[in-house]
């Protein structure tokens, strides 16, 4: 890892901005999903809304860093410094709302 | 003055020494710093959950509440307004992006035949200005929002949903505010001096700001609005 | 280093050596151990206990062994070998990893089994108590038996005892440590804790304090528990739960105090007070067996009382006009007395079975009582009880006190408790 | 403080710039380091002093030596002081000094952040320390709980420093862990890979994420509580349903890996003592840097060890008791792995190595009564007891404060050129070791016998008299012996024997050049080719026979070279950090920003404003200039 010395931007093809109007397409199309399932009192009975929330907001959060952050594209140093906070940070969620029984085992 | 140092000399040895990686010092603080944000958040974002339902008194965010009086509160959030700035705020991501290419792009020769689309891509101005309006949006969105909380009858001393609800949000506006003073101060610099390829870092560094800000409010909308 | 291996080897013998002498120790001499089992609870803890100090010390003995080994044959001598640049060991790192990690399966298997064993439900039929933490006393329901006390607890032994604890106001800790391991009381929160005194053991007296630090008199909320024999606890508690033993027919008011009348007989609807006194665990045995239950609080100085009025306090007077002109009444229930239900301070309904006040840290007698109700606040620091005494100096509110009682009234007050039996 | 700019080194040039002013401005890393260094064993005092004042109080039962409510300012803010005040910044003095030097850098990357850092640390520190003058300090303990620390149970101004104070500080440890983290990953020199890092620098590297994941949840239930104490939000209010366990989470998700904070960079220090006093690579490096890993890691896994009478349920308290133990078996390695470096190997007495070699020998004992602590059943007999208090003063004390003494006398001749008296140190150290367990020891009887904590007084007759008498008495040993070390650490400036570049026979880095360092550093930036040049260099020879483990680089000469000369980095060339009260400026704003939330608690709302809006100007206004103008 040390003495790279080419600079990130060089080192890899960063994506156009036809691909950056994708991701806002796609961005936009979940969120559209996600506000029209909560107007639908079916769907938000359904156990199965809330497990897919998450996954459609954590998809929208996942496009997000690795597209418009480049963390795709970036250096592996910077991946290691975002996911292992965000790794930390998702389990200490989880811990606590477990401990406070929001969720259970 | 400004321009000149924020540009290229700021604290930091990256442009005119050598680094172990070749990285800039910069943009490593500022992912490390990102990544110290996902605790922060991640403890408001706890609190959240956990008082979440505990409220003894309403208004509440999902349901009615009638009080002892008889006076009937409604639910208070607002999703039609809250999906717009929402919105708003994606949309902004998208601007930051193509801010960043286009401080990236600029001195590369345009095609002869370049459409407006390719044109628009090169200005710099265009996407930092229009980055900023949209925060400054979402900001407008946020504060007509508390506002009508407040009148509803929900403050931050109302009841455990008030205090979590609006230091959550109140936090990520915060740092909302904290990007569009950022970006205009970048929008500054732009338009008395102009960016370029060379200045790259700087932008790279407000957009990974930005677009983490952006990303915590897409946790915080599902979390928070959406799911009951 | 002769020195360093000298002090290492006795703290290795003075830890195996003073374990062994506590654990098996004396009962006078530290009347609080930890080691001692006397319930279901601490016998269960202790066995797990113990293993953590058998593997503990064998621990110890090893790192400090190896450690003074290796420095005295490898310090530094005249001639002595080069060096080694060992780097590593594969073999020895995966050795040294692997052995802690198996003490730990054996010191964890046991773990989870007690945490589990002590954290299930009650067995049925065990008595209830409910424990209330207050800033900075206790307050004892039996809700069974529908008693209310302070500060002292009874429960028969051979019989499970399960703890219902909730706070009133901050955070405290119910600790018993010969009994078994503390449970902390949280606002807005139910917690629970039971154990089993065990069947043979004889009528004793324990100490129990408040372990959660919970403002300034933290260390002024103790509590005493009293375990005693089935029959000496029935009693107990039958004249626990009656109503206040003191009954005079309304004497001739002589101050034209109004609710006076109310205080005894005066309420057709009261119910009769008890005549005989129930089971009070005997003060010479707190004396001559049980002494570190007993309260050692100096009197703070500055704060005096002629004592010689004690001798004349009228009870009467004192339930009639003190207790009222005191406004003790505001923050005191007495069962039996119309209007005293406040359960803002201690229930006084038979505050002179009781053997201490204010959470453990006095002894309950005359003169104490006096100077308490004088000035509370110079006798506990922070005290929620205000004080009384006319011309004090009240401590907290900064002021001195132009109302409340003169000494003779406060003699009355104190006779009229001391007759709450 | 100014005589300190004066090299004591004879064959050190003067310095460029003395006087008040140059400490005020500077932005070089080893004179923050050296601030820290003198400001933390001032904290360090006060921290002994309150404990003195706190083991006199104990020495007897029912003594009337302090009030009540003073005793509880004192353990407060003893407990407040040690932690943040003292340790911390104690070892932040080595991050400091060390990590450039050992890295083969010249500075640190954002040097003028690392000012800033310095600066707020010292302010805050008074900030929350001053009040104790006036009988006004903090009294809610150093975890502070909720509820007690609301308005509602504690009205008066005491939690009010603590609160925003302890938000001032961890702005300070904030700013200064995004500075190292750059640093190390960043100024490394050419072949200083991650695995050839000194250990020092590499446990301060964990500590370094410890600090940016461990300070945002305890920034976020300090917010929570300081918006409850002046804005009236509900969070720990219990009469609105309030979760008193909240607090108690988001506290201790910090405060466990807090500990860690505290001990790794002592683990750090004495992985540089032991090897050089025992003329032995350290043991197992690679195992050395994964169990520090592991440690920081599995550090925020087991928080809630700290609350097992709160009743979370046998589940809970199983998975945080199962964690908790698991923390032992890298902790484990560590211990044997120093014992494995001095095995073999030429163990040299000196003052250092003795603190180093006491450490190993008392931290183990702290850790067992952790993992004593561990198990629930048995913790619910020894939790807020005297149990307790053993067992973090020997990891505490017996870990980080012996670590840290190990470094500062193995660093003094590096910093100030001249060695600490050795008579004397040797003095301090047996009175230290002698003392602490006098101390300490007892405690876990006291604890046992069920003395809790946190009080003031108690009766005679409890089985805790000698405990707490043979306690008080090992405390005025230790006050006698920090006399001696103060006395040492003072007159040593001066009259200190003159050491050399590398007085100790080292292997890294630091020691290649004068002692005290020139203002650049490395007039070259070295080039490394393994864990050990200093060896390689002065003696190519030392690493024959060895197993085929370590990195002792490729065959051949070592292109590392010694520098015995010292210049002004302007006759070298070398570009400096111009010296700028910026940062110091700018943290006077922060605080002042801060202090005018104080005057909210006497309804004085325009004063507080005008207070926190000038704060902030004088905040905002520090960072622009500072961040406008150059930096060399
Ligand atoms: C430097 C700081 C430091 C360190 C390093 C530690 C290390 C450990 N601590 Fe400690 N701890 C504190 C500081 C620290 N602690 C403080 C300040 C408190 C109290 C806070 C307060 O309430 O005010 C506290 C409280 C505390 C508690 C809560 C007690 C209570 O309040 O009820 C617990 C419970 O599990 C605990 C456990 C441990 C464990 C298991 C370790 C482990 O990391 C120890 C591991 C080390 C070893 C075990 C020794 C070496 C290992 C071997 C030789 C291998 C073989 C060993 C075995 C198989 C056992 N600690
Ligand atoms: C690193 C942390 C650290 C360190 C080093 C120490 C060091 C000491 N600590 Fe403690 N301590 C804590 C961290 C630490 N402590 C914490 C976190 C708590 C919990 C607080 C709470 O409950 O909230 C605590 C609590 C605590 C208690 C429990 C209080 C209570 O529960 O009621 C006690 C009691 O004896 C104590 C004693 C001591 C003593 C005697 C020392 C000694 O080792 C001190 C040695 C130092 C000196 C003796 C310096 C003396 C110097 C002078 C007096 C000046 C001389 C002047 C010149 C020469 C100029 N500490
Ligand atoms: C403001 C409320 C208040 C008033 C008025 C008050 N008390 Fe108290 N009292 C308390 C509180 C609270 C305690 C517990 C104090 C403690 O232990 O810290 C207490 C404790 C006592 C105790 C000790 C009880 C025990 O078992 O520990 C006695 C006796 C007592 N009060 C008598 C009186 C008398 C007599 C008066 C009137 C002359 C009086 N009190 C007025 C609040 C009050
Ligand atoms: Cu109640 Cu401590
Ligand atoms: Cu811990």
């Amino acid at each position: 890892m040390s003495h790279d010395a080419k600079s990130p931007a060089q080192a890899h093809a960063h994506p156009t901005g036809a691909t950056y109007l994708k991701v806002a397409v796609i961005l936009t199309v979940i969120t559209i999903v996600e506000v029209w399932a909560y107007y639908i009192p079916a769907l938000v009975a359904s156990p199965l809304f809330n497990p897919s929330l998450i996954i459609m907001s954590a998809a929208k959060f996942a496009i997000v860093v690795l597209f418009y952050m480049h963390l795709k594209y970036d250096h592996k140093l910077f991946k290691a410094l975002f996911t292992g906070p965000l790794i930390i940070a998702g389990a200490t969620i989880l811990a606590l709302l477990f401990l406070f029984a929001k969720i259970s085992l | 003055m400004a321009s000149h140092a924020i540009a290229g000399h700021d604290d930091g040895h990256a442009h005119t020494h050598h680094t172990t990686t070749g990285l800039d010092n910069r943009k490593i603080a500022i992912w490390a710093f990102i990544g110290s944000e996902c605790m922060l958040f991640a403890s408001l974002i706890s609190t959240y959950l956990i008082y979440k339902g505990k409220s003894l008194v309403g208004p509440y965010p999902h349901t009615e509440y009638t009080d002892a009086a008889g006076k009937v509160f409604p639910a208070i959030l607002d999703i039609p307004v809250t999906s717009a700035s929402t919105f708003v705020l994606l949309m902004s991501s998208l601007a930051m992006v193509l801010a960043l290419q286009a401080v990236q792009l600029k001195g590369t020769p345009l095609p002869a035949n370049a459409g407006w689309w390719t044109r628009a891509q090169r200005s710099s101005q265009l996407w930092l200005g229009m980055t900023a309006l949209l925060g400054a949006t979402f900001l407008g969105f946020q504060a007509y929002e508390f506002t009508a909380f407040v009148r509803e009858g929900l403050t931050i001393k109302t009841n455990l949903f008030g205090s979590t609800f609006f230091t959550l949000t109140g936090f990520h506006g915060a740092h909302v505010t904290v990007g569009v003073l950022w970006l205009m101060s970048l929008l500054w610099i732009d338009r008395t001096r102009g960016l370029g390829p060379k200045d790259e870092l700087v932008v790279d560094i407000a957009a990974l700001y930005w677009h983490f800000v952006d990303v915590v409010w897409i946790v915080i909308f599902t979390l928070i609005y959406l799911i009951q | 280093m002769p020195k360093l291996s000298l002090r290492q080897a006795a703290s290795t013998a003075l830890t195996a050596v003073a374990l062994l002498a506590l654990s098996g120790c004396g009962f006078t001499e530290y009347p609080n151990s930890t080691f001692n089992h006397h319930t279901d609870f601490n016998t269960a803890i202790d066995a797990l206990f113990q293993r953590l100090i058998f593997w503990g010390t064998i621990v110890f003995v090893v790192v400090e062994a190896g450690l003074v080994y290796t420095i005295i044959k490898y310090r530094k001598r005249p001639g002595g070998p080069k060096p080694r640049p060992i780097h590593g060991n594969a073999a020895l790192e995966i050795t040294w990893t692997v052995i802690p990690a198996l003490i730990l399966v054996l010191i964890a298997i046991p773990t989870v089994k007690t945490i589990f064993q002590t954290q299930a439900d009650a067995p049925a039929g065990a008595l209830k108590v409910q424990v209330i933490g207050h800033q900075w006393w206790w307050e004892f329901r039996y809700p069974e038996l529908g008693i209310v006390t302070a500060n002292e607890l009874y429960v028969p032994v051979g019989r499970t005892v399960e703890f219902e604890l909730t706070t009133r106001d901050v955070l405290h800790s119910f600790w018993i440590p010969q009994m078994g391991g503390k449970r902390d009381l949280i606002s807005n929160k139910t917690n629970y804790l039971w154990f089993t005194p065990n069947a043979d053991l004889g009528t004793s007296a324990w100490n129990g304090f408040c372990t959660e630090y919970c403002g300034s008199s933290h260390a002024n909320m103790k509590f005493r528990l009293y375990t005693v024999q089935p029959d000496e606890f029935d009693s107990w508690a039958k004249h626990q739960a009656s109503p206040a033993v003191f009954s005079t027919t309304p004497a001739p008011v002589t101050t034209p105090v109004t609710p006076v009348a109310q205080v005894s007989g005066a309420d057709s609807t009261a119910p009769t007070p008890a005549t005989t006194i129930g089971y009070v665990f005997p003060r010479e045995r707190l004396e001559t067996e049980f002494p570190h239950v007993i309260p050692q609080t100096p009197y703070p100085t500055g704060l005096s009382f002629d004592d010689a009025l004690l001798a004349g306090g009228d009870p009467a007077r004192g339930a009639n006009e003190g207790f009222m002109l005191g406004g003790c009444i505001g923050c005191h229930a007495i069962s039996g007395v119309p209007g005293a239900v406040s359960e803002i301070g201690p229930n006084l309904t038979h505050i002179a079975s009781r053997h201490t006040i204010a959470g453990g840290l006095f002894k309950n007698d005359a003169p104490t009582l006096a100077r308490w109700i004088k000035n509370a606040r110079h006798m506990k620091p922070g005290s929620l009880m205000n004080t009384i005494g006319r011309g004090e100096y009240d401590p907290i509110l900064k002021t001195t006190n132009t109302g409340g009682l003169d000494d003779r009234q406060i003699a009355d007050v104190v006779a009229y408790l001391m007759a709450l039996k | 403080m100014a005589t300190l700019a004066a090299p004591a080194c004879a064959t050190a040039p003067a310095s460029t710039q003395s006087g008040l002013w140059s400490w005020i401005a500077t932005t070089d890393h080893k004179r923050i380091g050296t601030l820290y260094l003198w400001t933390a064993l001032a904290f360090f005092l006060i921290g002994g002093l309150e404990a003195a004042l706190i083991r006199t109080q104990l020495a007897r039962p029912n003594m009337g030596f302090v009030s009540a409510e003073t005793y509880n300012q004192l353990f407060t803010m003893h407990g407040t002081t040690m932690v943040f005040l003292a340790v911390m910044p104690l070892s932040a003095a080595f991050f400091n000094y060390l990590i450039p030097l050992q890295i083969g850098a010249r500075d640190v990357a954002f040097p003028r952040l690392n000012a800033f850092s310095y600066w707020v640390y010292l302010l805050g520190g008074i900030f929350i320390t001053l009040p104790i003058l006036f009988q006004v300090a903090p009294d809610g303990g150093w975890f502070g709980y909720a509820p007690l620390t609301t308005n509602q149970f504690s009205s008066g101004p005491n939690i009010d420093f603590w609160v925003i104070g302890l938000q001032i500080l961890g702005v300070s440890s904030l700013a200064a862990a995004f500075n190292f983290i750059t640093t190390i990953i960043n100024l490394r020199a050419p072949g200083m890979t991650l695995m050839r890092m000194p250990m020092f620098t590499w446990m301060s590297f964990v500590v370094q994420f410890l600090l940016i994941l461990a300070f945002p949840p305890i920034t976020v239930a300090l917010v929570f509580l300081l918006m409850d104490r002046f804005f009236g939000t509900t969070f720990y209010a219990i009469a609105q349903g309030a979760d008193p366990l909240l607090w108690q989470h988001l506290f201790w998700v910090f405060g466990h890996p807090e500990v860690y904070i505290l001990i790794l960079p002592a683990f750090g220090l004495v992985s540089e003592v032991l090897p050089t006093f025992s003329k032995k690579p350290l043991f197992g490096y690679n195992v050395m840097v994964y169990s520090g890993i592991m440690i920081g890691f599995l550090g925020f896994g087991v928080w809630a060890h700290h609350m097992f009478a709160v009743g979370m349920g046998a589940v809970a308290d199983s998975i945080f008791s199962l964690m908790t133990m698991l923390i032992a078996i890298p902790t484990g390695v560590k211990i044997f792995n120093w014992i494995a470096t001095m095995w073999a190997g030429e163990v040299r007495f000196t003052v250092p190595m003795k603190f180093a070699i006491a450490l190993i020998a008392m931290f183990t004992i702290g850790g067992i009564s952790g993992v004593m602590h561990s198990s629930p059943p048995a913790d619910l007999q020894q939790t807020d007891s005297y149990f307790v208090v053993a067992h973090f003063h020997y990891v505490l004390f017996g870990g980080s404060i012996m670590g840290i003494f190990a470094g500062i006398y193995h660093y003094y001749p590096k910093i100030t050129g001249r060695f600490l008296n050795e008579r004397l140190g040797n003095v301090h150290f047996w009175l230290n070791f002698i003392g602490m367990n006098l101390t300490f020891f007892p405690m876990h009887f006291s604890g046992l016998l069920g003395m809790p904590r946190r009080i003031y007084t108690y009766d005679a007759g409890q089985g805790w008299d000698l405990f707490n008498l043979l306690a008080t008495y090992g405390t005025y040993l230790l006050v006698i012996a920090t006399a001696v070390f103060v006395w040492n650490f003072v007159r040593s400036r001066t009259r200190g024997a003159i050491a050399g570049g590398d007085p100790w026979g080292a292997a890294t880095l630091e020691w290649s050049i004068p002692s005290p360092p020139p203002e650049y550093n490395f007039a070259q930036i070295p080039t490394v080719t393994s864990r050990y040049p200093l060896w390689d260099l002065k003696d190519p020879s030392w690493h024959e026979g060895e197993d085929s483990h370590g990195d002792t680089g490729t065959p051949g000469p070592s292109p590392l070279r010694e520098e015995t000369e010292t210049h002004t980095a302007k006759a070298l060339g070398i570009p400096m950090p111009y010296p700028t009260a910026k940062p110091a400026f700018a943290a006077l704003g922060l605080v002042v920003m801060f202090s005018g939330l104080l005057f909210l608690r006497n309804d004085l709302f325009a004063v507080a404003m005008t207070v926190t809006l000038g704060g902030a100007a004088m905040l905002i206004g520090g960072l622009y200039a500072w961040l406008t103008s150059p930096l060399e």
